[in-house]
């Protein structure tokens, strides 16, 4: 179990603030500790960051170090990886998960391939940040959830904060890392408020955390739904069924013991995920708990995962697409059977 | 005399058609402004105001047969080209009357009947469609021009070199329509191109390229209609740059921090609505009141279709999954 | 059952020929029966395509419509769809499944969304041809195996022809779907020899095949991997050990029937896939198996997949690195216990 | 006097050396031509033969710490740059003596020590390295250039568009080295490009660029140098255009079927070796037998190079699974 999960001590200042916050504060800590660092991307600059999470950065590190770039997302995330390279520590923002397929290639075949074909000589320390996710009626080409289909590519290591200690913590750790990581911020997160620790900083991202523990079955999720597997467990409560509730946090590499000790114990577990659901993460999570607890296990491993539709535009279509408190919380009861 | 007069006829409905349409497009964006800021709609909301010259002028010289490929920010395309206006508002609604029985919403307007392949919303992921409709017509031998818009920020994406070469290596006809407004969301021209003279760079795949005053709604008119000219007798591509620029903010969720108020105002002082009433005037085209009439009229068109979208029936829960796949049996071929 | 699995009948004539010839006598029947069809792609008319599948067709058909491209995968893809919409049919051959990942955004964003996003006015029946996998010591950037993954994509249909009859006839169904079709030619098959009836023509492609009738485990593989496990099950009749085979054909939309048909009687099953392990093909047919057959099962679901690792040169690594009869046995011997 | 025959010297010296460079690239190639037919070495093989003048004259101009960014037809780069010939050759071997260790092969060689950056084999996958590697030594202000290496085919992607582009955007200090042998695999040039004068269509983004005769390694190295003095200088990206031709087939795979015979002797006309040595001869800077010792001596130095790598050891098997992630410890930074 992870830092990020202990309970706040008493005594201790904690500042009220907003994921998206957590997120700017992380860069700019990483910007003044280490001028290796600089954040490039589409209107990072002048503009503040699409999603406005480098509001004010180029006033404070000037436009070599917050460099806005055209829209230009394979040269770009491969100037990312030279750049790793050649010493310094890249911060890559792609606007969105949907634009980075354009750079697939540079992603696949070299950030995540350069290290192995060099026999080890070349490793690429490149931190790549992307908002990932549906639910604000963006429609089909701005609502993919694709950081479980990247977690199948060797060589990089895929995080998703669902938390504001994570949203704050996971950067720094992600930049010590001397190979890729790609970090999965999930659009409606931004404006997630809530206190953080003054002294909040970098976190593990090796462990899955325990959100909530519980005995009669285990939620299996992160990023965006977190917070849905969290009011499910909850609802479930009331009926006394106790779901603990783990947030993955690292999607590659999966952390087996958290996720798998789980299910061991409740013999029971529900993989929550955004992605479309055929080849998904979830399946891989699925077929894990299988090879490694299926005779612990008192029913099928559920999945709640997207519908697999191209995301329509209207609210009524969207949430009946997406994985609800609703569809968990009956996945859950059907596998307590 | 009589002949002149006719002539004369004509010309001023011309003109009043295209008055009205850039009024319909103005309107248009501007409920969709006040309805997204009530959060009656939703999504990405890409407003045209400002470029309407474009649009109108461009389509004007299109015949009904052609292709149109556009972006996210087509409400203007939309309209200028004949969707329409209740399906398209319906459309910004979710609702199933909507051009895309609202699956699409404001970025993924599609209409087959009117040629109006979408309502793109990846920068320059329109540009291959419009090679592959225009080689289609190539191969089939049909003398269709397929019109793509897109933006100054697509032009430096690669799709937009790939495309550029492909059509003019195989002399397809594809009028590329490059919507130059100075700005990629954030963006100014500058700091996303190295040459910024667009038309120039265009030029270096070997296609007819011009400038063009995108704020004046006869220039671009000329000029696409030239353009259309040369494409449809198989001279191949050609490309405008049409230097225009957006009064408001990049989407309604931008809080349009990175221009000054000044240079706004200024560009507003070319505004292309009243830059052609005043033509109009001056040709003593443009009878007192009539555009306000005009603007009166688009206004209950408009609200008309806010109202008629709010009514509409949205599609049922149970057809989420429609649309994946077709609906159509496998075609049997002879052979 | 497929039809392609139907045993030679007496008397009937055939023909000797190879995968390659199969699949080129498959697009010359398709481009003499429907002017609407055409070829595409790199290298595909003068040097005769880059493994030698559309040898002579330029000669036959002419430089319209066996169409030399420039380096330039997103736009010919995007123009096939463009084509495809404005009424023909073309077959865009993207070299090998590494490039493709150039093509992707036109692949995700504009083939298999465009009929969600028009509300089902446009469809695009576009089939697209590529090379996959790995076997052939070509190393990191040109050895993928990334067709499992493409089926996580909804919209598309994923076929992989294993057989001389699937390569003589998946073609022309594809042709015929109204909607985007991605054929995945494994590259170690072109060489493949066998006898063909002189009449094979289209054949389904919604359904898996059994390759070879078992009762004491399944096998589940496609393409490149076919002929290893039944070679393994080979072995495993030595031992008494009766080894089904399927052969799966079409990966997305997957033939649950059949699958979970033959692994209810079966009661074990191992999964044959060359994609990597994580995230894989074999993780979302081992979820399914375990959705839809729990309680059948007497061991967990085995996967044998490739090593998670950018494919390197050396023989004996490469070798190390996939799926080899032996590790399917072993796989084998251990669900059968 | 004496002065100038200190320079004569230097000069004989200087040629002498490029042309042993392109006489080791031959015989190295002519050997994996033959040890591929034999099967001694697999995977796909490019061969450099008839190109040896560029990689030739374009690593004379670099700097000990300049970067060199290639393709999978890198063989002739990796050793103008110096890398051990043994090492290279043990590469095609798939020997743990290899300069990647074995697991590149032929398409993938590195070697951090002479800042070779690969052995991309992804066509213009190489481009976005080398405007990276360029963009940290400007910021971090160091003088280096980046040399990358690519073909004509490559000039068709959409990444050399972007990374054109972004390279002159940012005045950043690469040295553009496209190598126009006229073919993309069996694509001729005028198939594949609307544009087919390469230089002409790079200075399109404000690059300076112009041709260079790649069959003469003196030209070539040449307009290397003035090229790396402006870039070396801040004077932003420069693009050679490298106009030579491969004498082989693209690849050892490639029966080329597309080209006649008579064009290929016609280019042998001007084979970059024999023009050096008619040079050096009309100069009396080669005296007789020394081309032919030279070659005997490269020629001894790869058979010895092919018989040490067949002993060399390959990597482990247990050790598949190294190097797909770091072995060294995440850093500590300081804060
Ligand atoms: C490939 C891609 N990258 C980024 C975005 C996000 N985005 C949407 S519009 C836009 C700016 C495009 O500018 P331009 O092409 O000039 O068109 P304009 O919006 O000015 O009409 C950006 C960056 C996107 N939709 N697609
Ligand atoms: C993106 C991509 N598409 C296709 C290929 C297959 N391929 C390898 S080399 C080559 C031709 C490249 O031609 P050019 O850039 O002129 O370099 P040359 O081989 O002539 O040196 C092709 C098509 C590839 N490796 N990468
Ligand atoms: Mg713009
Ligand atoms: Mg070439």
């Amino acid at each position: 179990m992870t830092t990020t999960a202990r309970p706040q001590e008493v005594g201790r200042t904690t500042v009220e603030t907003t994921y998206r916050e957590a997120l700017r504060e992380a860069i700019r800590e990483a910007l003044r500790a280490d001028d290796r660092v600089f954040l490039m991307g589409e209107d990072v600059g002048s503009y503040g960051g699409c999603f406005a999470v480098s509001l004010g950065l180029l006033e404070e590190f000037g436009p070599e170090r917050i460099r806005d770039t055209p829209l230009s997302e394979s040269a770009f995330v491969g100037a990312g990886i030279g750049a790793a390279l050649a010493g310094l520590r890249p911060i890559v923002e792609i606007m969105t998960v949907n634009f980075s397929l354009l750079a697939l290639d540079q992603i696949m075949n070299n950030a995540a391939s350069l290290l192995h074909m060099s026999g080890g000589q070349f490793n690429v320390p490149l931190v790549v940040r992307m908002t990932t996710g549906a639910g604000r009626q963006l429609a089909a080409q701005h609502s993919h959830s694709l950081e479980g289909w990247y977690a199948h590519i060797p060589g990089i290591r895929i995080v998703a904060p669902a938390t504001l200690e994570d949203a704050r913590g996971m950067l720094a750790t992600a930049l010590r890392d001397p190979d890729p990581v790609l970090v999965f911020e999930h659009g409606s997160l931004y404006n997630m408020k809530g206190t953080l620790d003054a002294a909040a900083g970098a976190v593990d991202i090796d462990r899955a955390a325990v959100r909530r523990p519980g005995e009669d079955l285990t939620l299996i999720t992160y990023g965006g739904t977190l917070g849905k597997a969290l009011d499910a467990a909850e609802r479930l409560a009331a009926d006394d069924i106790s779901a603990e509730v783990i947030d993955l946090r690292t999607l590659r590499p999966l952390d087996d013991a958290t996720i798998i000790g789980s299910v061991r114990r409740t013999r029971r577990a529900v993989v929550v995920d955004e992605g479309w659901r055929s080849g998904g993460l979830s399946a891989e999570l699925s077929a894990r708990i299988m090879e490694q607890a299926l005779f612990d296990l008192e029913a099928p491993v559920a999945r709640v995962c997207s519908a697999e539709v191209p995301m329509p535009y209207p609210r009524h279509l969207e949430e009946a697409a997406l994985p609800q408190v609703e569809t968990i919380v009956r996945a859950a009861r059907d596998v307590v059977g | 005399m009589s002949t002149r007069r006719a002539q004369e006829q004509r010309r001023r409905e011309h003109l009043t058609g295209l008055l009205r349409t850039m009024l319909l497009i103005r309107r248009f964006e501007e409920a969709c402004a006040e309805l997204y800021s009530a959060a009656r709609i939703r999504g990405f909301v890409h407003l045209y105001v400002g470029e309407e010259a474009v649009a109108t002028g461009i389509t004007a010289a299109l015949g009904r047969d052609d292709w149109v490929v556009s972006t996210y920010r087509e409400h203007g395309h939309a309209l200028a080209r004949g969707l329409p206006l209740d399906a398209v508002m319906a459309e910004m609604f979710g609702r199933q009357t909507g051009v895309s029985r609202g699956r699409g919403g404001s970025m993924h307007l599609f209409d087959r009947a009117h040629g109006f392949v979408g309502g793109n919303a990846v920068v320059g992921g329109g540009l291959p469609l419009a090679v592959g409709l225009a080689l289609a017509d190539r191969m089939q031998g049909r003398d269709r021009v397929t019109a793509c818009f897109f933006g100054d920020g697509a032009v430096a994406e690669g799709e937009f070199h790939e495309c550029m070469n492909l059509a003019a290596l195989w002399r397809l006809p594809v009028l590329f329509c490059c919507e130059n407004n100075r700005y990629a969301m954030g963006t100014a021209l500058a700091k996303e191109h190295a040459e910024t003279d667009l038309a120039l760079r265009a030029s270096s795949y070997g296609v007819a390229a011009w400038p063009v005053d995108g704020m004046d709604v006869l220039a671009v008119e000329d000029a696409a209609r030239r353009g259309v000219e040369d494409v449809r007798g198989g001279g191949g591509p050609v490309f405008l740059e049409l230097r225009t620029y957006r009064y408001r903010a990049h989407s309604m969720y931008d809080p349009d921090r990175y221009r000054d108020k000044d240079e706004i105002s200024a560009w507003k002082e070319h505004d292309p609505i009243d830059a052609l009433c005043a033509r109009m005037r001056q040709d003593a085209l443009l009878p007192d009141g009539t555009r306000e009439r005009l603007a009166e009229e688009v206004a209950c068109l408009v609200d008309a279709a806010v109202e008629v979208a709010e009514q509409a029936p949205l599609e049922p829960v149970e057809d989420l999954t429609r649309f994946v796949t077709s609906e159509v049996e496998p075609e049997v071929v002879a052979g």
